[in-house]
């Protein structure tokens, strides 16, 4: 057990993916000799080299399709896109060709690929710098998507990306890359679709996910000194999710709340509802609550930030509706 | 060449006959740069193609059976009739499919030499593209990413003048060896419709790349005779254009050649026939094949069927 | 009133609007010369001569982010994506750019763009060129999302999307290009963001939008041979979509399924329907019943497409299933 | 070119003290591309700019306290405190916005440039990208089709030798002007520290451009010399290189060389003196500003508020 960043147990999953298998590369811009952006793969290329840890022009669309490439001949990469508004420029890389490749070519070959990228606002990095476009990707047969919640999360689901078979978009809210925790001596990866209990409850289910985990538990916290007993279900993996583990928590809380950063319209919270209210139907008495950030683009200054974000006592407000 | 010729006649009959679904793309015409490119790579090179791909494909050494299965949406198919004449693959010989993005086969080709490098192999792959595709952002990343990391990819643009309906002069400013040469990538014009010059081009420069020479472009032009998909009446072509072509068919031009130098007329229709017997015996197969299975196809979009409470969707 | 096709009814609309307004030009790959690749163009280069009617390169990226560029520098453009799958090049421009200059310029212009695209499956073409991604562009707040069912819909939609000062996305099914119907001379644009009902009923509502209107009126046809009359709601809008009217219909049926060609998982559907199981929770009795495509990538051959396309039967049985 | 400096100047003690929220990336250094470039448009010529635009904006006529507020986050600024240094834009000088995307404000330029064109003026539009630009697919696209549209654009590379902290001989494998020349664009290179150099170039390609002559490109050789944002620690560059740098400063080149043609010493502290006390009312206005207002920023998503029964979300 040691206490870890989030960013370095990222760093970790890295390194140990890439000294259990050599086919496994990284591709980035500024990812090797400046370590990145974010400081996710620093030191790597001075303990793997410039081949395997390698620094991209700026171009996005072509790097994400030659890992797409490069995993249809034998590699098994991992790319980082600086910021999860830039995926606008790989779409079609990730869309068209990594998650058809095996559907289309009669399942002839896997896309083993991982795409990182950090998504989230917090930093008063503008419209352009802060977004959480995890649905579109959630819509994408083919595709898996995972959004970790701290760093031993972050470690074991990493892992499992690397491992995966099929094209994973691994997306890191960058607001919790400062953020520690415990990591495992010899931790392994976390299997893909499974969610977690990260608070047990009886009176109302929180579903929930990557940094808005946090923000549930805090929630929870407030609505505990209340005598409100909430359920906060990290789901880990958007798609697929597990949806047995929420109804099974719904089975028991009847009053279900979906939260997370994202935009709230067409987000992932979308699809978690509307399953609710259907295959959850019965179990349900109360409107099925959403959480999500306000229909407008991330604002820059740090008050409109703040108020954009939604945070614990967006979560708590949203249980008390359900309780009403 | 001939193979190629004769399947997509056999096609555009059966196409016009309503057997294959969808659109499909012929390369009639342009046979010579997939033979001469081919006669350049090994059975564990790679190549990318695109929306025009049979001609690679067949070259490559793709599978017939499974190429006519596949066109005609049947279970036997390549691809079990899940991608059709645009997405066409056949990986056991290298050949990373066909591609409904225009350009967007470079970037994936981009990753495949960078494999056949990284891996330490001295495998190259070659990315067919149309002159249409130049216009593309992709080509430029790619070309660019190339030349920069000294891969082993042979860039191959098939100019046959025509991005579907609109002349190549409204569509690129420039061309493609001159683009080439912006990134120090050396390049070569050839007749794309004479099969020697071609693949005398192509073993040059894949010669060099495998001593990790890094990226090489080969410029073939080339003529399109059928429209840009099967059923487009060409309305926006002048009949002399095409009426011209002829000349220049790169199927007359081979067999003359090989006339000249006493190929005995015997083997050319022994050749004919071998070939005209395997693509019968493909299209029957493919016609009698079943129809593809639905629930296979739902179970084959991940590799990993998940276990558990979790459920795509 | 003229018999019109529905693909007719778009190059009317286009011809009128840049006959009303100097100002609209039209960008796109073979829209010019060669009057499109589903004619939706044809004649137009011809009558507003081809400084308005731009035949493109194949550089869907640059295309669409120029006419943002234009839109802000004085032209009201209209720019086509011959295949909806194509959009995964020009996100950036879309979602980045054209989205977000309003706001993030603090009000300073408007970005008054159209992008039309086709989208949808039935023609057998294959895995990158049927999808329907209108979700992608209904998760962004900035744009809005317009999707017509008939030809007089698509003339007044289209009208309607070209004078709007905000960027907006027009996507046509692709199905119905052939369709006929009858389109009133003189006809005007149709406001975005008002549903319409295209078939009464008091039993259940089926909420829904493009080619899937027809569908849903045949599905209605077949219920009503049941005894259950099922009100159906074109949306036309997607965002904004008209909440009201959805949940006025619910209020007196009771009763909701939501359908769309596009996947079911994180399809406009969810958002709906998850809507509907928070506002409409107290008018709810029984579950909400979504009706979408499966999760894969749309097949190539014809049997495998057809039995991927949601018909008539799946919706009827959605209705059905209410009804339990 | 001053103003500039000491704006930035300012920003760079003001980002220390924690005043100014996110990041921004400063030009110090680069000014001479900007004044130099901007002394060739009209008011109503139009540019579109990148992450680095301070320079740009200031230099196209933005309002200084518009500025301010704006970097500073408050409801005075430009974009009423939502946009920052990366979305920095003052429509009424033509200065269509700062970018966070690499790359992204050349289609941006190229419509607008196409907008010029179409409503029949003899505007030109002017896009400023860096050299790490160069890897982007949009740059080509770009100028294919400036180029095949003879386009009023002129392009213009800030060529400051880095792409964030990676040198450009990585990231890049040709030039600029030599990607231009594939698109048969005339391009030229100046020392972008000399902003005569730059002006007098600038102004000879604009007055071609104004004559219908199409696309330009100029590469301006710059220096970089803060961080690639502030609070960079720059750990990957050689500290000689930085000092260097300052032999090079554009200020006091323009400095001596005003010196040398006997501009009085009175005059330029004349100047110097004004460019500070509007900075000083700038800076005051802007830490004066109230924070903006949520409801005003939510409701300005769109132009035109729906009414109905629609609601956006
Ligand atoms: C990204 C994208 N844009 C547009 C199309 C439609 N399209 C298919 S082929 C083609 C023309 C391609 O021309 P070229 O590359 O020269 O190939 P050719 O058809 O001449 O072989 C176009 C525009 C497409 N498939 N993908
Ligand atoms: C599409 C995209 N990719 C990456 C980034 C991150 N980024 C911001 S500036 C920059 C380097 C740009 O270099 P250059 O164009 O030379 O401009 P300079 O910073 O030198 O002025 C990068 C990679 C971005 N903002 N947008
Ligand atoms: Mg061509
Ligand atoms: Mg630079």
């Amino acid at each position: 057990m040691a206490e870890t960043r989030f960013v370095k147990a990222i760093t970790q999953a890295l390194a140990d993916a890439m000294e259990a298998d050599d086919r496994v590369v990284l591709l980035g811009e500024d990812i090797g000799a400046a370590g990145g952006p974010f400081s996710a793969t620093r030191g790597l290329r001075d303990r793997f080299g410039a081949a395997r840890v390698l620094d991209t022009p700026i171009s996005e669309a072509t790097i994400v399709g030659a890992a797409a490439g490069a995993a249809m001949s034998g590699l098994r990469p991992v790319v980082e896109i600086m910021f999860m508004d830039f995926v606008t420029l790989a779409m079609d890389a990730m869309v068209n060709q990594a998650a058809k490749a095996r559907f289309m070519f009669g399942g002839q070959c896997s896309v083993p690929m991982v795409l990182r990228t950090p998504h989230g606002a917090g930093l008063n990095a503008g419209p352009q710098h802060s977004q959480c476009l995890e649905a579109w990707f959630a819509h994408i047969p083919g595709l898996k998507v995972v959004c970790p919640a701290d760093p031993a999360e972050a470690y074991g689901l990493l892992r499992a990306a690397i491992d995966d078979p099929d094209p994973v978009v691994f997306i890191e809210n960058k607001a919790l890359y400062a953020m520690k925790g415990d990591l495992a001596e010899g931790a392994g990866p976390i299997p893909l679709g499974k969610a977690r209990i990260a608070r047990e409850g009886r009176d109302a289910t929180i579903v929930t996910y990557g940094a808005s985990v946090g923000r549930a538990l805090q929630a929870a916290e407030t609505l505990a000194g209340e005598g409100v007993e909430a359920e906060v279900i990290d789901l880990r993996t958007l798609q697929p999710w597990d949806k047995a583990a929420v109804l099974g928590s719904l089975a028991k809380t009847h009053r279900a709340v979906v939260a997370h950063e994202a935009v709230q319209s067409h987000g992932v919270g979308a699809e978690i509802a509307a399953t609710i209210a259907d295959e959850g139907f019965d179990e349900l008495d109360a409107p099925v609550v959403r959480v999500g950030a306000p229909f407008m683009p991330v604002p820059f200054a740090a008050s409109l930030e703040q108020a954009y974000l939604p945070g614990p006592d967006d979560i708590a407000a949203g249980v008390r509706r359900t309780l009403e | 060449m001939l193979l190629i010729r004769r399947v997509e006649e056999t096609l555009s009959s059966h196409f016009a006959a309503g057997d294959i679904p969808g659109f499909i793309h012929l390369s009639i015409g342009q046979e010579a740069t997939a033979a001469g490119v081919m006669s350049a790579l090994r059975d564990d090179d790679t190549i990318a193609s695109n929306h025009r791909g049979h001609g690679h494909s067949l070259a490559k050494g793709m599978q017939l059976d499974g190429f006519f299965a596949e066109l005609f949406g049947r279970a036997d198919g390549l691809c079990k009739g899940r991608g059709g004449s645009m997405h066409v693959a056949d990986l056991s010989v290298g050949m990373l499919g066909a591609n409904g993005i225009v350009g967007a086969g470079v970037p994936l080709s981009v990753g495949s030499a960078l494999a056949h490098k990284t891996l330490g192999t001295d495998r190259v792959c070659a990315a067919f593209f149309g002159d249409g595709a130049l216009a593309e952002g992709a080509m430029h990343e790619s070309l660019n990413i190339a030349a920069l990391w000294s891969l082993p990819l042979l860039f191959v643009c098939e100019n046959n003048g025509w991005s579907e309906f609109s002349p190549s002069d409204t569509q690129f400013a420039g061309t493609a060896p001159d683009l080439a040469g912006a990134f120090g990538i050396k390049a070569q014009t050839v007749d794309g419709n004479d099969v020697e010059a071609v693949a005398q081009a192509a073993q040059a420069l894949v010669a060099e790349m495998r001593k990790g020479g890094g990226p090489r472009l080969l410029e073939c032009k080339t003529t399109r005779v059928h429209g840009h998909f099967e059923g487009d009446p060409q309305r926006y072509r002048n009949p002399d254009e095409i009426e011209g072509l002829s000349a220049r068919d790169p199927i007359a031009r081979a067999a003359a050649m090989l006339k000249k130098r006493k190929v005995a007329q015997k083997t050319l229709e022994k050749i004919a026939d071998d070939v005209d017997a395997r693509i019968a015996k493909a299209v029957e197969g493919a016609l009698a094949s079943p129809l593809p299975d639905f629930a296979e196809a739902a179970a084959d979009v991940y590799a990993d069927p998940l276990t558990g409470g979790a459920a795509h969707g």
